[in-house]
């Protein structure tokens, strides 16, 4: 079915370097909802400034996966896009689908591991920012007890789980950390639900891997600390914000048009993080000790000469078992396949198999 | 009428109309009730009784019309208003609600600003007063339906009215409390309190009242003391003729077809009635009656046999020999057992659908294989009811609820005698209906039986029973009583049996009979 | 024992939600009329208080405006249903699907703001008493209008001609209207004031209880509320109960998930759904009971004869 | 004064005139909102109205979006008419994914032209089996089908994250939450080269014919209806309620099954946690809208296909956020609710008596 749809208003003078790109945008989420598409969100308007009128861009959000996003990405396609970036991982094979029928234009997939000859991917490091956030965690906390609220026990979301946890025991070894699962990326209630039960068992510092500020407003109702995600969150909860875990998609956005603007996109995988200024912990409160402070500039300095790796051997998982020799960096396949929880988390992973 | 010099007659009015889409329920009525009067107004179903009763009340407006009360133009907007002028009324379908205590329904139905307990002081005060004894704790639901009017009508003298409407109070009532209910109406008006009383019994109306109105479609079609007419000649007023009379000759019973034998069961709905020990018998050719007042267990006793209710305990009910005690309808009917229902409409019939569409309730005759509907034998079944049964419809597509209540009556009680049952029962045969359609229902009924079917008629109206029947059976609180031939009813002794007495010693109901 | 009590107290906030909105939605099942929207109400009320908070600053100005948006939706519904003779259970379907589709849709503005610096926070004076001290501190303002609202239905149900005349209606409209009362606006009445309760749910919702607005938010509560009536034989106290008890068992997943019991994160979240299932399945097995707690005239339309 | 006076009979015009003024009524209220947000209000129109129809593709963009819709309402349609009010046919469509998915995962070529029967078949079991437990609550324990049926969606929602987050996990997947994608031969069929759309969109059609003839041209179907209509009526011709009850939700959780079984099998062509998109909700609309006449439906559930993808494309085109189309879906049923009310009354002025 390639040839009506790309004979269309299909971009052939795309090759020419033309004077406009059009780039467009596909989140999950509302972009309204803080946190994951929102960022992206952030990184689509940062394009905008950057390159002014040379580009012009679109957005669809709340784009379900399977049979609508197919069409929406279709549509984008048609509609002359010469890049179009999706922003979730549920994407990949509608991505790849469409991808094989546009071969014009250019596809982006973050967070996926598929690609083709006009289809790419890229991801931020999280677990770099969680593991400074452990370090701060550990010196605020007064009950040795730190709480996490978690999505989807995913390997991402296990590895920000034991980074964070790893960073916190590089401080204080015998932190204990507590998992609550709410099955959700964003749900303010449920969050901030989870978030207080986690408090009422003692838990005094949270970190979430969920979208929205509710676990933050809800440290700051009991006065306990608590991290921002995904984007600056210091003004939810002036006084439980300890700093936010952020992510600037600005610099790949930037970097990947003017690839294809000067024509030399090819097909890669990316992952940056803390090194490339993708990823970071900012707003760090003034009242976090000036020590915890000095050990995250310096992790964060280490991060950036690409000497520190969070995920150093020995570690042992919470059964006992060691996951990574002593005195071994992990690599990609080690990261991308974590499925336990580090020593000092509490309970096991969910469902695993 | 009245003529007091003294004083303005307590209420008039004057031309009032009232139209209903299709129907002129009210036309050009004019109405005068003396202070301290019994004034009847009598018609026959479907008359304007209510609709006039309802706009003296402030329930319904009139279209057209003027009303004075005690010689002052008055505009009654809405029930609180009546009330406030001293106007009281008991509906013909109670206003109660079953859910609350009686005090409850009583303050519901008071304006002044009464507390509960002073309601239910007061309540005690006025059962002394007329002799209407009554709990005012307990909840309605629990009450037996003579019970019920006694609230409406406590609840009505409470109100300490001037002119105290009752809408046909006595279709409720065995005649003895009916006897006890024109006492406390006769004191009522003894101290000056006018009553309107609603009627189509013409032995009441001449007992009790002092004036009468007479209704026809909606016009008055006559003013007179019926204590100086005869039934025959109020009769005339009120539908223009004598009652036909129905030729019934003597029954040739044949076997029994429907024998009902140690019927007890529980009523699902907590509010209703248990049916305890239930056997009668009901032979080819003979109609067997079942008088009684409402809420006595009609329903649920109906319910068994119908197949409605299947869960009569195993062996109760037998259709020709067969065990059909829980089996559904359907199977009944194919056994030939039909029914026709007191609800026409939502029971007897779906108000939205169409004549022929009904037909496939209880017919099954315009059905092919595999369920297939033959819509075309379906319309020419139904058109050939409605020829045969003389039913004014706008044709076998007409909706149900189209029909006027007599029309679709007659559509009912056609489809179920044009199957041929062996048993055809029958609920109220002709509520609602003019007096040439019930003769007519009566006379297919007599047919039916003629042609050998066993017939069950289940009335309130003792005068129908007693025109039709060959045997009488009477229930009360849920049980049956023996049967009487219909030679040997009187009504003194069905009214007796009404209240549950016929265990009493033989020769005390003989006595009362006497 | 305080970690008990914070629980009690934390699971009573999450009750609170569903009790508010749950007692809302009584008062029309009382007067007779089954209102499905109370999820679109409360997301619009949602709306409606996180915004007025944004303006003015003010939280009972939100809460008040929740009440109106809540009362206004329920207005149209109640003018539909009540006058028009409209189904009442697709009305109040399409109550839902307007207000979840309409609230996403003028929310976006608001969904990055933030009340933090708009709501005054008092320090509780509950904080210093030994172990009931911090649960009671944690105590939203809202439990205690939830428990007086429940006490104030009681009254007005129980001991107040108002009340009589309200469950009359839901009762028998017929006999009420027969009697001059006014159905027709009575259960009009009792609509607006349910759908302003549900409107004060969703306006707490996202006013207090996490103070943000994202559409949607409501997450299935007006549906529970909806449960929750029929759970409690439309007994005001025990929908305060129910509401408890549900706020009782959404804390317990996560607690229980603190605690690291080994239960699948999504079988603790089906906790509460399945809780409602087997309560309304317990609670429907006597008909007895239903049949003397129902209103009689509950989802059925009225037409007065004149 | 204005005044609804009741027609003795229901008006045939309005029957038929109510939709379109209905629609009307909404076309009216989306221009006003598109002006006062600024945006061309012909645009506007024509985004809704005249780019999802305008080419065969977007043709067949249009059927495969109204197809599970289709499917749902249709049994929607005979659950409402029988007076059962099952409002979960989410969690069914969700159930019948999995299943379907389940029997995608199992098979194997060998199964050959029977695999994708069999991928429908389990779907509409899934369907059903999902539906049968509100069916069993409501027949056993008379518990409220309303409550049970929605607070089943909610559960089916969390099986379906379990299973993919858990059991059924693609091994290959690097840990994220989907099963393996299904081998082609489980795949639906589509109907053209080049376009989307599936065999789907026959069934669907075939599904409205068959339920035409049930509903008005068989004695069961007749049965079924009458308890909707007037319960005492069907208790009296001894039509079984429980029946009704049964035979209502299991078509209708079939159909809401079979809808799941086409969209996994077919557009996503996987399981993974986003099945749920609230087509089991919008189906609900398109019944009311289609006023549970299997033809009827067919033409609401293109009109809601329309404000879909017209929805979305408002938002890529004008810039609008895409829950217009909610606003839009709604605003439809409360004007067609309130049209309806024309049918059986007619508006008259009458002066008020002083
Ligand atoms: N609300 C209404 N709408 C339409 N028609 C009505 C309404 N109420 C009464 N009617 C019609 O008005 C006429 C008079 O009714 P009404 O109830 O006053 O008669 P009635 O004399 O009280 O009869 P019955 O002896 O059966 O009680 C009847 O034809 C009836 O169908
Ligand atoms: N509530 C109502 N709403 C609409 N139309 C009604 C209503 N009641 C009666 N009608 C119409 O009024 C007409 C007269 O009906 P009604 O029941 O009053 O007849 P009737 O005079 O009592 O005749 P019958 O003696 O056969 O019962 C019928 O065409 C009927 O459709
Ligand atoms: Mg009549
Ligand atoms: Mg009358």
């Amino acid at each position: 079915g390639k040839k009506e749809e790309a004979a269309a208003p299909a971009p052939a003078p795309a090759a020419e370097a033309p004077q406009v790109t059009k780039a467009a945008w596909v989140y999950i989420g509302p972009v309204g909802d803080a946190g994951w598409s929102y960022a992206h969100d952030l990184g689509r308007r940062g394009v905008e400034a950057h390159f002014g009128n040379q580009v012009q861009t679109t957005y669809v959000e709340s784009v379900p996966y399977g049979a609508d996003a197919e069409r929406v990405f279709r549509d984008l396609a048609q509609q002359g896009n010469q890049i179009i970036f999706g922003t979730s991982f549920g994407y990949m094979e509608t991505m790849l689908k469409v991808a094989e029928d546009f071969p014009n234009v250019k596809f982006e997939h973050a967070t996926g591991y598929k690609t083709a000859p006009n289809m790419r991917i890229y991801d931020a490091s999280f677990y770099q920012d969680t593991y400074m956030a452990g370090v701060i965690a550990a010196h605020m906390t007064q009950t040795g007890t730190l709480g996490f609220i978690g999505s989807f026990p995913i390997p991402e979301v296990l590895r920000n789980i034991n980074a964070f946890t790893l960073g916190a025991q590089s401080v204080k070894p015998d932190v204990k950390v507590r998992v609550v699962w709410v099955s959700s990326w964003f749900d303010p209630p449920k969050e901030s639900e989870a978030a207080q039960a986690l408090i009422n068992q003692g838990a005094d510092v949270l970190l979430q891997n969920t979208d929205s500020t509710a676990v933050l407003q809800t440290a700051e109702r009991n006065g306990k600390f608590a991290f921002g995600w995904d984007s600056d969150m210091s003004a939810f909860a002036p006084n439980a914000h300890l700093a936010s875990a952020i992510v600037d998609w600005t610099p790949y956005y930037v970097k990947s048009i003017e690839e294809l603007r000067n024509g030399t996109w090819e097909t890669k995988r990316t992952v940056w993080g803390v090194k490339e200024g993708l990823n970071d912990l900012i707003k760090i409160a003034d009242f976090v000790p000036a020590e915890a402070k000095a050990k995250v500039e310096e992790i964060k300095a280490g991060m950036k000469a690409g000497t520190f790796e969070p995920f150093t051997g020995p570690i042992v998982d919470n059964t006992g078992r060691e996951v990574l020799a002593a005195g071994v960096q992990a690599d990609r396949a080690w990261k991308d396949s974590v499925n336990f929880f580090v020593r000092g988390i509490e309970g096991r992973v969910p469902t695993g198999n | 009428m009245t003529q007091s010099t003294h004083h303005p007659p307590r209420l008039q009015l004057t031309r009032i109309t009232k139209r209903y889409p299709g129907v002129v329920a009210n036309d050009d009525v004019s109405l005068t009730v003396a202070p301290g009067s019994i004034h009847a107004v009598l018609g026959e179903n479907g008359a304007g009784k209510s609709t006039l009763m309802k706009i003296i009340y402030g329930s319904v407006k009139p279209d057209d019309g003027a009303m004075l009360f005690n010689g002052k133009a008055v505009h009654i907007r809405n029930p609180q208003e009546a009330r406030a002028l001293g106007i009281a009324m008991v509906f013909q379908h109670f206003s109660l609600f079953d859910t609350l205590t009686v005090a409850e329904n009583v303050w519901l139905g008071l304006d002044r600003s009464l507390s509960l307990r002073e309601v239910s002081e007061s309540i005690g005060l006025k059962a002394q007063e007329y002799g209407l004894d009554i709990d005012p704790e307990r909840p309605v639901h629990s009450l037996s339906v003579g019970e019920m009017q006694r609230v409406e009508i406590i609840r009505a003298l409470l109100a300490s009215p001037q002119l105290l409407i009752l809408d046909e109070p006595t279709s409720v009532l065995t005649p003895q409390a009916v006897e006890k209910l024109f006492v406390v109406l006769r004191q009522l008006a003894a101290e000056g309190c006018s009553i309107l009383y609603i009627s189509h019994k013409l032995h009441e109306i001449r007992e009790l009242c002092d004036a009468c109105t007479v209704m026809r479609g909606g016009k008055v079609t006559g003013v007179c003391d019926p204590r100086a007419e005869s039934n025959a000649s109020l009769s005339r007023m009120m539908i223009g003729a004598e009652p036909p009379q129905l030729n019934h000759r003597p029954s040739q019973a044949g076997e029994v077809v429907l024998a009902v034998q140690g019927l007890s069961l529980r009523s699902d709905d907590p509010f209703g009635t248990h049916l305890q020990d239930v056997a009668l018998q009901v032979r080819a050719g003979e109609v067997v009656g079942i008088a009684g007042v409402s809420g006595n267990g009609q329903g649920e006793l109906l319910a068994c046999l119908s197949g409605e209710n299947p869960r009569a305990p195993a062996g109760s009910i037998r259709l020709g020999g067969a065990d059909v005690a829980r089996q559904g309808p359907g199977r009944r009917r194919k056994l030939g057992l039909h029914f026709v229902p007191e609800e026409r409409l939502g029971r007897g019939a779906v108000p939205t659908l169409s004549l022929a569409q009904n037909l496939l309730l209880s017919r099954r005759d315009a059905i092919g294989p595999l369920g297939w509907l033959r819509l075309g034998r379906l319309e020419r079944q139904a058109a050939e009811i409605i020829a045969r049964f003389k039913v004014k419809a706008n044709g076998p597509g007409a909706a149900a609820r189209s029909l006027s209540g007599g029309n679709l009556q007659k559509f009912i009680v056609g489809r179920e005698i044009d199957a041929r049952p062996r048993v055809l029962i029958v609920s109220q045969p002709t509520w609602g209906v003019d007096v040439g359609a019930a003769a007519q229902i009566r006379g297919e009924i007599l047919a039916l039986r003629d042609a050998g079917c066993a017939v069950l008629v289940v009335s309130e109206e003792l005068e129908e029973l007693f025109e039709i029947c060959d045997r009488l059976h009477v229930i009360a609180k849920g049980r049956l009583s023996p049967s009487v031939p219909r030679e040997q009813a009187t009504v003194e002794r069905i009214g007796e049996w009404m209240s549950g007495l016929w265990d009493a010693p033989q020769q005390e109901v003989a006595h009362a009979a006497a | 024992m305080e970690v008990f009590f914070l629980n009690v107290a934390t699971s009573l906030n999450a009750g609170t939600v569903l009790a508010i909105a749950a007692l809302g939605l009584l008062l029309n099942e009382k007067a007779g009329i089954v209102n499905l929207g109370a999820e679109g109400m409360m997301l619009c009320a949602a709306l409606a208080g996180f915004a007025t908070v944004v303006h003015t600053g003010s939280g009972l100005a939100g809460l008040g405006a929740g009440m109106l948006a809540g009362a206004a939706l329920a207005a149209i519904f109640g003018v539909l249903v009540i006058w028009l003779n409209t189904n009442q259970y697709a009305t109040g379907l399409a109550l839902s699907l307007f207000g979840v589709g309409f609230s996403a849709f003028a929310g976006v503005a608001y969904t990055r703001e933030n009340l933090s610096g708009k709501m005054v926070s008092t320090p509780s004076i509950w904080s210093d008493v030994p172990v009931i001290g911090p649960g009671l501190a944690r105590l939203d303002g809202m439990v205690w209008v939830g428990l007086a609202l429940a006490l104030g239905m009681i009254w007005f149900f129980y001991r107040t001609r108002a009340g009589l005349v309200l469950r009359s209606v839901g009762e028998n409209p017929d006999s009420a209207h027969a009697l001059g009362y006014p159905v027709r606006f009575i259960r009009w009445l009792a609509v607006v004031a349910g759908g302003s309760l549900c409107g004060l749910a969703g306006a707490y919702l996202s006013t207090q209880y996490t103070p943000l607005w994202t559409e949607g938010m409501t997450a299935g509560r007006g549906w529970i509320a909806l449960a929750l009536t029929t759970f409690a034989t439309w007994r005001p106290a025990r929908v305060l109960l129910g509401a408890y008890l549900f706020g009782a068992v959404t804390m317990a997943q996560f607690y229980l998930q603190g605690r690291g019991v080994q239960i699948s994160a999504e079988f603790l979240s089906m906790l509460p759904y399945l809780a409602t299932i087997v309560v309304l399945v317990l609670i429907s097995r006597n008909p007895t009971w239903i049949r003397t707690n129902m209103p009689a005239s509950i989802g059925k339309p009225f037409h007065p004869g004149a | 004064m204005l005044r609804l006076e009741p027609r003795p009979q229901p008006s045939p015009l309005w029957t038929y005139a109510s939709p379109v003024l209905a629609l009307a009524i909404t076309v009216v209220i989306g221009v006003m909102l598109f002006t006062a947000l600024g945006k061309d209000p012909v645009r506007g129109l024509q985004i809704f109205f005249w780019e999802p129809i305008k080419s065969p593709y977007a043709w067949s963009e249009l059927a495969l979006k109204a197809t599970p819709l289709l499917i749902i309402a249709l049994g929607l349609a005979l659950c409402f008419r029988s007076n059962v009010w099952n409002i979960g046919a989410e969690g069914q469509f969700v159930v019948g994914a999995i299943f379907a998915a389940g029997v995608a995962l199992s098979a194997d070529r060998s199964w050959g032209m029977l695999l994708v029967p069999a991928v429908l078949l389990g779907g509409v079991v899934g369907g059903m089996v999902w539906a049968g437990i509100t069916a069993l609550l409501r027949d056993r324990f008379n518990a409220n089908e309303i409550l049970v049926s929605l607070m089943l969606v909610y559960v089916a929602i969390q099986i379906l994250n379990y299973l993919v987050f858990g059991p059924w996990k693609d091994p290959m997947g690097f840990n994220m939450p989907q099963t393996p994608r299904f081998d082609s031969a489980a795949r639906i069929p589509r109907l053209f080269d080049g376009f989307r759309v599936n065999i789907g969109v026959i069934i669907a059609l075939v599904g409205v014919a068959l339920m035409w003839l049930f509903m008005f041209r068989t004695y069961a179907g007749y049965a079924q209806q009458v308890g909707g209509l007037a319960p005492a009526a069907a208790r009296y011709a001894g039509f079984s309620s429980r029946k009704a009850l049964w035979l209502a939700l299991l078509v209708s959780g079939g159909a809401a099954g079979l809808a799941g079984a086409l969209e996994v099998a077919g557009p996503i062509g996987q399981l993974t946690p986003h099945i749920p998109v609230g087509y089991g909700f919008a189906a609900i609309i398109v019944a009311f809208v289609g006023r549970l006449h299997p033809v009827g439906i067919v033409f609401s559930a293109i009109l809601m296909s329309m404000f879909y993808i017209g929805g979305e494309l408002a938002q890529s085109r004008l810039g609008l956020p895409k829950s217009i189309n909610g606003v839009f879906q709604g605003l439809l049923l409360f004007a067609l609710l309130a049209c309806d009310t024309l049918i059986h009354y007619r508006v008259v002025f009458k002066r008020r008596r002083g």
